[in-house]
């Protein structure tokens, strides 16, 4: 009896070790990766299932948006430097709550600002420029990572800030949360494809889900806090000026 | 003649670059001078007072502030910070707040100073600098030339001993300039050492009493003004042009130049032009 | 980062070769990647790298950087491909290498998730040496055009240009922000970098603004009526050398992959 | 004089702003001359410049191009934009292709130009600015001078009859920014008739053969250099300051400038004295 709780004891004290010296890697500046599933990651069969799941919505928000730059062709324009500003934004180191840096998804306030179906089209470019330009995240993940990011981010973000504003009208709270939904969504999401692509041998699915939520956790919740404190600071700013 | 700022053999280079931005850079900062760094654009003059104020650091050599070389420590680099104030050349990127009371109090507020001294400073800033009826303004209803000035302000507020402006007048027309310059003057009264890194060769002649010129990361020349633009050929050879009122003066014949020194700014030329007609 | 990896995606050795032909050899060995054996995949990674760093001349610096940085995610998941957490009281079944027992819980490490992550690891390397091929050797703005072959909407297009052409201009504004912020005291402590980081993006938000209207002029004044017309395609051949190596490689792979798939068949 | 382009009692005001841009703004531009057109920023210079292409249209008043008023009409604009190049002060705003051989020939495939010609004209123009080594660099890798030559290649493509340039040499190092007047120099004798906004009272006075003044959206006084500049307390009254050559020339005896027009640039004021002293 006694042996068992000394050998508790110590797996648990390696185990918080271990953890921590994991967060501290995650989490240190420079080099957190976010959510994007990189290159090669899913087998192929999910990497073509999140790419058919993805396309249909990709194609539907362009059409939307011919239909709007056939009216106006300036907009292209503004599109194109949303996109750009969404690819500086979600490559800006902000600082999380536990101290470190981390980058922010920017979705949530694209969603808010753009609403969600140009942002599906301009979030996939973005995931695409960063996966050209930088090797972050992937050409055969695209569709996963644009299926978590690009698409149910904003649209998570965008009917929580539209039902806040229709039930409690409390703008602040809205943009707070819609902005911690966004990201915090995006988090579940990608954690639900992982569990998919790679179930656990004991627990399956659930088990896996689990386990990569559980590490992801550790960086994605306090960065999902601080995005939701940052949006509401922006907007301050926003309209003071 | 004691140094403030002295840099030994600082050498660096931006990340996606492969030509260094300073090469093995020796040069001293004169206490309680006004120093002008000439250089083309890309010499090497932004990067160095980047360096001065602890934002990069050298990937070799040494910055000594006040004889002593810079550790980058936190603290160390905070007071560095309030020692050394940097105006940038364009002031769209320095301006962090609405309007000039707000941003003049930013830099206050980061140094954590009780709130009341926060006011009393900014409004007395403010007013030295001739802003006190644009102090609630927003910052994007001013001309460049009061932007430039708010820019200054908020950096004059931490009471620096070190003031490096970056191409301080570029683009301002010759009223404007001629009031920061003015500006500038009242600020070296009260005991500031200030540096100006400019391509503006008049400028650099009738300001400074203390020249520096820059090419490719090194300090190549140093010297009075008098010094440095005695020797024409080697400014050509940098690409760099003599002030045009020496150009002048040295057309003028040498009797009448013999003994008097050259005049420095438009006025002095004028009233020697009617000493010598007279 | 972003801007070496532009810079050298001018510069390399391999910039005259038709983008299209770059493109679809990479892809073409993407594909392969994914379909065939560990082995396989890693001939494939040793070769990809060879383009890159022997023929296109990259630093192996860069390329490394670019690698590891992308490994970090594989990294940081490896705990939940590897580790299995059940009650103590139900049965293995599994071959398990180490265990830990957290109160009523076991964690262990399994055979079956080290095999897994052994052959995702030499997934995502040959995967991530095929990609970088592309993106050390081909400029963003002859992608652009790869992608106008391959019937990507024109919309899209567009707008990548634009995007493309101000991300380096909204890069260099935030950067200079932030020292200048830096500068005088700021971005220190948690609270003030969350504020300062709050007014960066801000005052970007309001320059992207701003730059929309300006370069809305800029274009109408060029004659920009409804369609931003892209430079046509053009390509230089490529060298024999080149075509040759990878038919042959291609080639020898794919008959390695099905003489290692009927031999598996035929020991099976 | 015959006119190129006129403005008769135009009004315009931005949609967010409460002061008029033009007020009643009565102008002409001269065929085939090099005119400036001083006056501080916000003075309506380039208001005036989008009026002129019609980005713009007149709260009130018309636009005369060679003595037609524009109609606005989408046929008429598009010639209108061809004939009418117009170089802005930031390259930023008017690049968009990738390089700068991509750049320059957006504007011809805009006109429907033919593929082939379209290579040979982007060809000539890149080596006519001294650009075609750069021709296949990212714009983004270019400096600030070399964006600024880009941007002239693909307005002067087109082949306009009438160049407007706002703030061409702003923030240019002394050297491009005599490399570039010496290349409008050789445009304006193509027989293409120039206009630059600028507030270097130094330059417009070195460069113009005609000046207009421009003060809070109207055309104040118009003339040579020499007449603009002899009323030294109009100029003052706006806040603009006189050429410093000007201010040295006074200063000589009228003697020795009776009969000389007054010079216009350094070594015509070297030259000069040389001459008053031989």
């Amino acid at each position: 009896m006694l042996t068992k709780t000394r050998r508790t004891k110590i797996t648990s004290f390696s185990l918080v070790v271990i953890g921590l010296a994991l967060y501290l890697f995650i989490n240190e500046p420079q080099t957190v990766y976010g959510m994007h599933i990189m290159e090669g990651f899913l087998p192929i069969g999910w990497a073509i299932f999140w790419w058919a799941a993805f396309l249909p919505f990709f194609f539907l928000g362009v059409r939307a948006l011919i239909k709007i730059t056939k009216e106006h062709p300036e907009l292209k324009i503004m599109l194109g430097l949303a996109g750009a500003f969404t690819f500086v934004l979600s490559a800006l180191k902000i600082p999380s709550v536990t101290g470190s840096s981390s980058h922010p998804t920017g979705t949530g306030l694209g969603a808010v600002m753009f609403g969600p179906l140009p942002m599906s089209v301009l979030g996939s470019i973005v995931l695409l420029f960063q996966a050209v330009l930088l090797a972050h995240g992937g050409l055969t993940t695209l569709g996963a990572n644009a299926f978590s990011m690009a698409l149910s981010g904003p649209v998570v973000g965008y009917f929580i800030y539209k039902s806040m504003m229709k039930t409690t009208g409390k703008q602040k709270w809205s943009i707070f949360l819609a902005a911690a939904l966004a990201d915090l969504s995006t988090y579940i999401v990608t954690s639900v494809q992982l569990a998919l692509a790679f179930p656990a041998e004991q627990g399956g699915f659930i088990a896996s889900f689990l386990k990569f939520g559980g590490i992801f956790a550790i960086t994605q919740i306090p960065l999902a806090i601080s995005e939701g404190i940052l949006t509401v600071l922006i907007w301050n700013w926003l309209q003071s000026y | 003649m004691s140094t403030l700022l002295e840099t030994i053999e600082v050498s660096f280079s931006y990340p996606a670059s492969q030509t260094k931005a300073l090469n093995k850079l020796k040069l001293r900062i004169p206490e309680g001078k006004k120093t002008a760094i000439c250089g083309h654009n890309g010499s090497g003059k932004s990067t160095l007072f980047l360096q001065a104020i602890g934002i990069h650091t050298p990937s070799s050599g040494q910055v000594l502030w006040k004889n002593k070389p810079l550790t980058y420590e936190r603290k160390e680099l905070k007071q560095l910070r309030q020692d050394v104030g940097l105006v940038f050349q364009d002031p769209e990127q320095q301006l962090i707040l609405n309007t000039p009371y707000e941003d003049v109090t930013y830099g206050l507020r980061n140094a954590a100073v009780p709130e009341p001294e926060i006011t009393r400073r900014a409004e007395a800033i403010l007013l030295t600098l001739g802003l006190e009826h644009l102090a609630h303004t927003p910052i994007h209803h001013l001309s460049l030339g009061q932007k430039k000035r708010v820019a200054l302000a908020g950096v004059l507020v931490l009471e620096p001993k070190l003031l490096l402006l970056d191409e301080p007048t570029a683009y301002l027309d010759r009223i404007s300039e001629q009031q920061l310059v003015e500006e500038l003057d009242r600020i070296h009264s009260r005991g500031i050492t200030l540096v100006m890194a400019t391509h503006d060769m008049n400028l650099a002649y009738s300001w400074a009493d203390w020249i520096l010129v820059m090419d490719r990361g090194q300090c190549v020349m140093e010297g009075t003004p008098a010094e440095i633009f005695k020797d024409s050929k080697a400014l050509n050879s940098l690409g760099l042009d003599r002030p045009m009122l020496l150009d002048l003066w040295d057309a003028l014949p040498e009797a009448s130049r013999q003994g008097v020194s050259a005049p420095r700014n438009v006025s002095d030329f004028t009233t020697l032009l009617q000493k010598v007609f007279a | 980062m972003m801007k070496r990896i532009d810079s050298l995606s001018y510069k390399n050795a391999l910039r005259p070769l038709s983008p299209m032909w770059k493109c679809g050899f990479a892809v073409a060995m993407l594909l392969l990647s994914y379909l065939t054996h560990p082995a396989i995949q890693a001939v494939i990674a040793v070769w990809m790298t060879l383009w890159t760093i022997g023929y296109a001349r990259v630093p192996i610096k860069y390329y490394l950087t670019v690698i590891g940085a992308a490994c970090l995610f594989f990294v940081s998941s490896v705990p939940a491909l590897v580790v299995e957490i059940r009650p103590l009281q139900a049965l293995p079944d599994i071959h398990e290498v180490a265990t830990f027992t957290f109160i009523d819980w076991k964690l262990s490490v399994t055979s079956t998730g080290l095999l897994l992550i052994g052959k995702l690891f030499v997934r995502i390397i040959a995967s991530l040496s095929c990609v970088s091929f592309i993106m050390f050797s081909t400029p963003f703005s002859e992608l652009l055009q790869v992608l106008h072959k391959v019937r990507v909407p024109k919309l899209v297009l567009e707008i990548m240009l634009i995007m493309y052409r101000f991300l380096f201009i909204l890069f260099e504004i935030a950067n200079n922000m932030y020292v200048a912020q830096q500068s005088r005291g700021g971005q220190t402590g948690f609270q003030n970098r969350l504020k300062d980081t709050a007014i960066i993006i801000v005052q970007m938000f309001i320059k992207t603004m701003q730059r929309y209207k300006s370069l809305s002029n800029g274009l109408v004044s060029r004659g920009f009526t409804d369609d931003i017309h892209m430079a046509p395609y053009r390509a230089n051949p490529v060298p024999f050398r080149y075509k040759l190596e990878s038919y042959i490689g291609f080639t020898m792979l794919l008959l390695l992959e099905i003489w290692l798939r009927w031999n598996w068949r035929s020991i099976g």
